[in-house]
């Protein structure tokens, strides 16, 4: 049942994924993205991961994705298919044989003795939450407050960078 | 409170300092605080020198640069004997050099910023003779390499000028590049670049031959550079498009002799490695006769004096290759007086003669500059090597040393050396009789030629002292001189390999002494005919009185071969092969550079492509054994 | 709950504090252009560059839940990375009020990146370095962009976010299969996996080590990773791109160095290969790149390039001399590569910022002091003795020798005689080249002056009197090795 | 029986060098920020499947930070974006080409 449900995820993942960099408009990958987020989402499940299952859903494929349909309105690219001219066919094979070797590589470093069981930890399926939540507060405190320092600098990053100046500031 | 070597070396980075900083205010009065500054090193050379004389060495650390674990680095100073007959050859020419300059660049708009140069330098200098150790000495050889680039362009507005400077930089790069592998390879081996100590570690055998024999051509290297020997000599030629007394003092008396100095500072290696001794030697006299061959046929007054430099000092190469470091120095120390005194009555002709540099156009000078035109003569026969002037004592110690080294083919190198003397002789005698005999060949310029003020007749008046008497005062008896019995001690004497055997000294010095003459003969001989100065590929004058048989079958079989070797020599070697090389090199790098840059397209995607070529080459580098 | 040991916290703590104080002083001061908050972080830096000194020389300590470091090493990078930030303020204050109006996000920004670097440099952990490098990357970012009406800094800014953004991949892929391979991203605690044998699979780690290095490459602009460099370091504002230059690619060094060495050192069979690949193309390619360049800012940027080509040499070699001679370098560095934008900045004006080499003509004899002090910058890059760079890279290279590299130091000088080349081109541009056009008088900033001075100074100080500073970064080399 | 680790590391190797050939053939410049999420997400689950291996909470506390950052950084790429568009009216990464050589 498991090993089914892997396999319907991780084929609309890749699937999604594969059109997300086919699609001529931006607005269609963006969609697609957030396919592969929601088939990512399942996934986590699937590995016990379920406060990140859910964060991956809220954060990510809501809030993020929305941002990024976001601009492309603001911006009016959602039907300038002139944009995008094609690529060229050497490059798109140089690209794709280069690619396959990334993952021939990665895998081939990544997946020799992980085939075997996985350690059982109890408390991270069944109290996935507050697992997380001790460590947060506890040992990855430090790293925690530093991430809240990345979000407002991001945040008056953007202030900065994208704010209508008033008229009579030069 | 100072020490006199101490202050000896900040005098001139006083001098310079001023004369930079406030040129623009002192005007010319920055000349007078810039002489009066080398002026007084001289002085306090020369008591060092005396001291020395007493026995009072000096080898103080002044001042502890670095000092880290194992390391330490320090500026210091050592004055023995080798750096105090350093010491008074450069402050002596500097000081004269300076003198002349007053007159020379007189009207020159850069007039303090020339003397600021020249001050620099002269620091620069001293630090590299005056080093206790191969790192301050590479400070004081980086140091006089940058003054020289920027006086050869010190006239920048003269394309010539620029190109010359940029051809300098580039060739000297690859000596520096020799000097500094050595001194890394070095400090690797012994963990130190404190002469005393490379001297008490290499001698006590802490260096392997093979390290030795790397160490010493990696320095050699770096003298090819400097001193301008094959294939490196290029740049000295063109760096004559610097001010004239730039030419006497850098590329004549001082900086160029680097190269020998550290040689001879470096014996212990040569003598550790007889085969980098060979390589140096051979090198040497090779250079000497090629550097000899051009000048045979130039026509440019700088030009022959400047090929004639890079000759001899293919000889004082020849000397400390064969182990008679001795002979080698003092080779050094009387060429600075001779060669800087011809190179200052060379610029004092172009002052007469509207910086005219084409000795075809000169003739019959003499009438009108004595003083420059005695002086030269004497400057002539001393670099002829005719007794008693000063060049017979250095290049026949020389001479006599080759002759009885243990290096392979001594006898072959002794007799090259002789060769090269004859064309000395002939070359230089031919310069003479060109400008200061025979009819003036330019009315125009003739009749404006004027002798040069005193303050550039006078320096040429000291120095023709110092070209006479130098050589005989010191080296006299030959082999056993005061030079012999001053600088054996730190250098060694040369070790006599084939001791009495083949000919006796008298033979060999006779010899020599025919080999000057005998081009000195010769030259005159071509000049009744008329054939210096023609091009003699054109057809000869056939009016001329003495057109004898002889003369012509002479001709056939002697002056054009060799006039054709030369000519040879001079296209395939000088402007094809190593300028070649030295441009090309430097055009090659600019190619190089330039494609390089076409990689850099702008594109965020093809930067992503490259990292992506690298990620994969890493995952490859990496996991794979 | 765990114990605070606030020691470790402090340095990190007084630029943290500093950076609500600036953004609390925006918000009441809105109006006030930056110059109260400028004043403001130079005091803090000056507090945090006297908390990391009087922390020297304690015992290396870890805490915060494993997350940081205090030893010699963090604190003598926080005084480059302090050093950096103070300089670039004081270069900054005239600068931003000629080019584009003074907005206090600015001073703001630096400091978030002046924290994300000493976090690079104390990490003990992967995440706390990774943390480093995302704080410092974003604001560095935003400050590329910062003239955002200008399409080069506007393009140097998406450059690098893209390029930024997809390394960043590659290093968390790196650190996935290190936490995969040794079930943990503490720095202490993969040293010991390694060293104990404790490891999943072998090649899984090297792979990710691969990736690390990929992106740490990266951060150092490493060929044929660099290629954002002289694209971003052109379009930057000058003060940044200074700030650039030694600040973070310091901090990138300080975390580069401490997983490779500390933590994987026991692997440096496997990877000093790579990396010596690495250093040799570095070297080569960012002097090549610099040799044809005509503007100042880009080929400063080739030259940043060749520079962490030298310091990758120390890597290599990994050993005492080599470690404390790429550390004391990065030092030198900081100083004598501010200094040179300091002038840049300096020599520039509203609207023409003046950075074609060729526009130098003449500068040595118009202004002497400002001629002089960059004539000192141009031979110190060079690496002519006897200034600071001659002495960083005598370390380097000899370090090399001593552990065997013997070809890599030949490249290595090679390279140095070349770069001479285009650094002196700077100097001979403003000392023998007639000038064309009309000269323009040079206005600096009281607070510019200082930077300039202070730079020069510095870069002297290091050049004649190196023992010192060469002592504390010998110091520093017991937390690696 | 679970699904092997190894299937999911394959998985996300793949995702990965989809993204990576997305940086590397797209032009639009938000789409290749979208391939460089889809990047970071199959780190995100390379991470969760090694946190799932090794039975510790570790891998996916790491996960949400990286969430965190790619939060914050798509929030300045698309402001710099914009930025750029207001200056070019293009997102086109082959002619946003200025700085070259």
């Amino acid at each position: 049942m498991e090993t089914a449900v892997f396999y319907v995820l991780a084929t609309i993942a890749v699937a999604s994924a594969v059109l997300l960099v086919l699609f001529r408009n931006p607005v269609y990958s963006a969609l697609s993205l957030v396919a592969t987020l929601f088939a990512v989402a399942g996934l986590f499940v699937l590995l016990n991961a379920y406060f990140l299952a859910a964060v991956q859903i809220i954060v990510y494929a809501g809030a993020v994705m929305v941002l990024f349909l976001f601009v492309i309105m603001l911006l009016n690219l959602g039907h300038s298919e002139a944009l995008e001219s094609t690529v060229g066919r050497y490059r798109l094979t140089g690209v794709i044989f280069l690619c396959a070797l990334l993952v021939a590589q990665l895998t081939a470093v990544g997946t020799r003795q992980l085939r075997g069981p996985v350690a059982e930890n109890e408390a991270l399926r069944t109290e996935n939450v507050q697992t997380l939540g001790k460590l947060l507060y506890t040992d990855f405190l430090f790293p925690f407050e530093v991430a809240s320092i990345i979000l407002l600098v991001a945040l008056i990053g953007v202030v900065v960078l994208v704010k209508r100046e008033t008229p009579e500031t030069t | 409170m100072l020490t006199t070597v101490e202050i000896i070396i900040l005098l001139p980075l006083f001098g310079a300092i001023v004369s930079g900083v406030f040129g623009h205010w002192l005007k010319k009065s920055s000349g007078y605080v810039a002489t009066a500054c080398v002026g007084a090193a001289w002085l306090l050379g020369l008591k060092t020198l005396v001291d020395v004389m007493g026995g009072v060495g000096v080898d103080e650390n002044v001042y502890t640069w670095v000092s880290a674990g194992s390391f330490t680095a320090s500026v210091g100073f050592l004055v023995d004997p080798l750096s105090a007959i350093m010491l008074v050859t450069v402050t002596t020419v500097s000081f004269f050099v300076h003198v002349y300059s007053f007159g020379y660049m007189h009207h020159d708009a850069g007039f303090a910023r020339f003397f600021a140069y020249l001050n620099l330098f002269v620091f620069s200098m001293l630090v590299l003779i005056l080093a206790n150790n191969y790192l301050l000495m590479f400070v004081g050889w980086e140091g006089v390499g940058v003054c020289s680039y920027l006086l050869i362009g010190f006239w920048y507005e003269r394309k010539s000028a620029s190109d010359a400077g940029k051809k300098a930089f580039i060739v000297n790069r690859i000596g520096d590049f020799g000097f500094l592998i050595g001194i890394f390879t070095m400090f690797g081996y012994l963990g130190t670049v404190q002469f005393s100590e490379v001297v008490a570690k290499a001698g006590g055998g802490a260096l392997p031959a093979s390290a030795a024999t790397g160490i010493a051509l990696l320095l050699f290297l770096g003298a090819c550079g400097k001193s301008a020997q094959f294939p490196l000599y290029v740049w000295l030629p063109d760096a004559m498009e610097g001010p004239t007394p730039v030419s006497a003092l850098i590329h004549a008396a001082t900086m160029v002799t680097a190269g020998v100095y550290v040689v001879a500072r470096s014996n212990v290696l040569y003598t550790l490695s007889p085969t980098a001794g060979a390589v140096v030697a051979w090198v040497g006299v090779f250079t000497a006769l090629l550097a000899a061959s051009i000048a045979l046929v130039n026509t440019d007054i700088k030009r022959v004096l400047a090929y004639s430099t890079v000759s001899q000092l293919g000889y004082m190469f020849i000397g400390v290759g064969v182990g008679a470091y001795t002979a080698g120095i003092f080779h050094l120390f009387t060429h600075a007086f001779f060669k800087g005194l011809m190179f200052l009555a060379a610029g004092s002709v172009m002052h007469a003669m509207s910086n005219e540099l084409d000795m075809r156009k000169y003739g019959g000078l003499l009438s009108k500059m004595k003083v420059t035109g005695y002086t030269f003569i004497i400057g002539t026969i001393a670099i002829a090597g005719i007794p008693p002037l000063s060049g017979f004592w250095s290049k026949d110690l020389i001479l006599a040393g080759a002759y009885h080294s243990h290096v392979p083919g001594h006898a072959a190198l002794w007799a090259l050396g002789v060769v090269g003397a004859v064309m000395t002789s002939f070359y230089m005698f031919r310069l003479i009789l060109m400008t200061f005999f025979g009819q003036p060949r330019d009315a125009h310029l003739y009749d404006h030629a004027h002798e040069s003020p005193p303050s550039m007749t006078v320096p040429l008046l000291v120095l023709a002292v110092g070209a006479i008497f130098v050589g005989g005062v010191t080296g006299y008896p030959l082999e056993h001189g005061w030079i012999n019995h001053f600088l054996d001690p730190v250098l060694g004497s040369p070790d006599h390999g084939s001791g009495g055997a083949g000919l006796s000294p008298s033979v060999l010095i006779g010899i020599s002494v025919a080999a000057g003459l005998g081009g000195f003969v010769l030259a005159l001989v071509m000049h009744r005919s008329g054939r210096l100065g023609a091009d003699s590929r054109q057809p000869i004058h056939k009016v001329l009185w003495n057109k004898w048989y002889v003369d012509e079958a002479y001709d056939v079989s002697i002056v054009r071969p060799i006039h054709r070797l030369s000519m040879a020599l001079w296209t395939i070697f000088d402007t094809i092969v190593v300028d070649g090389i030295a441009n090309g090199l430097g055009y090659t790098v600019k190619g190089i550079s330039w494609v390089s840059g076409r990689f850099q397209t702008g594109r965020t995607p093809t930067y992503a492509m490259w990292m992506l070529f690298g990620t994969i080459a890493m995952i490859y580098a990496v996991t794979l054994p | 709950m765990f114990e605070i040991d606030w020691n470790i916290l402090l340095p990190s703590l007084v630029v943290a504090g500093l950076v609500l104080v600036v953004l609390c002083v925006d918000i009441i001061r809105p109006d006030n252009k930056g110059g109260v908050s400028g004043y403001l972080s130079l005091l803090g830096v000056g507090v945090a560059i006297w908390v990391s000194l009087s922390l020297w020389g304690r015992s290396p300590t870890h805490g915060l839940g494993g997350m940081l470091f205090l030893d010699n090493y963090a604190l003598f990078f926080n005084l480059i990375i302090l050093a950096g930030t103070g300089l670039t303020i004081f270069v900054s204050t005239g600068f931003l009020e000629r080019e584009e109006g003074g907005r206090s996000e600015y001073y703001l920004l630096i400091l978030a990146a002046t924290l994300g670097m000493m976090l690079m440099a104390a990490g003990a952990d992967l995440i706390v370095i990774f943390l480093g490098i995302e704080l410092m990357s974003i604001a560095l970012y935003i400050l590329v962009g910062f003239f955002r009406r200008r399409t080069d800094s506007n393009e140097g800014s998406m450059k690098y976010l893209l390029l930024g953004a997809f390394a960043t991949g590659f290093l968390l892929y790196g650190i996935a299969l290190v936490y995969g391979s040794t079930g943990t991203t503490n720095l202490r605690e993969i040293e010991l996996a390694v060293a104990q044998g404790r490891v999943y699979t072998h090649p899984m780690l090297l792979g990710g080590v691969a990736l690390l290095i990929v992106g740490f490459a990266f951060k150092v602009s490493a060929v044929p990773f660099h290629m954002w460099a002289p694209d971003v370091y052109q379009g930057a504002p000058t003060a940044i791109t200074g700030f650039m230059s030694a600040g973070p690619k310091a901090a990138a060094f300080a975390a580069f160095f401490r997983v490779m060495v500390a933590s994987l050192g026991d692997l440096s069979g496997d990877w000093s290969g790579a990396i010596w690949m690495l250093a040799a193309l570095t070297m080569t390619v960012g002097n090549l790149g610099a040799l044809s360049q005509r503007n100042i800012k880009r080929m400063l940027a080739y030259s940043s390039v060749a520079h962490a080509g030298y310091v990758l040499v120390a890597l290599v070699a990994a050993n005492e001399r080599g470690i404390a001679g790429g550390v004391f370098y990065l030092l030198a560095y900081a100083f004598m590569n501010i200094g040179a934008f300091a002038v840049i900045v300096a020599l520039g004006r509203k609207g023409d910022e003046n950075l074609e080499i060729s526009g130098y003509a003449g500068v040595g004899f118009r202004h002497p002091g400002i001629g002089l002090a960059m004539t000192l910058f141009m031979v110190s890059l060079a690496g002519l003795p006897p200034t600071a760079g001659f002495f960083g890279k005598f370390q380097i290279f000899s370090a090399a020798v001593e552990a065997g590299y013997i070809w890599l130091t030949v490249i290595g000088v090679l390279n140095s005689l070349v770069s001479v080349y285009f650094y002196l081109g700077v100097v001979v541009s403003m000392y023998m080249r007639q000038p064309v056009g009309q000269a323009h008088a040079v206005s600096m900033t009281p607070f510019a002056r200082v930077a300039l001075l202070t730079a020069s100074l510095g870069t002297l100080y290091i050049g004649l009197a190196p023992t010192s500073l060469l002592q504390m970064a010998r110091q520093t080399v017991s937390a690696l090795l | 029986m679970a699904v092997a680790t190894s299937h999911y590391l394959i998985l996300s190797a793949i995702l990965f060098s989809i993204g990576v050939a997305g940086v590397l053939t797209r032009r639009n410049a938000i789409v290749i920020f979208m391939c460089i999420e889809l990047m970071l997400n199959a780190v995100n689950l390379a991470f969760v499947a090694f946190a799932r291996h090794l039975g510790q909470a570790d891998g996916q506390v790491f996960v949400f930070f990286v969430m965190a950052v790619a939060a914050a950084e798509v929030a300045v790429g698309l402001a710099i974006i914009i930025a750029v568009f207001r200056n070019r009216e293009t997102v086109d990464v082959a002619e946003v080409n200025l700085l070259k050589w």
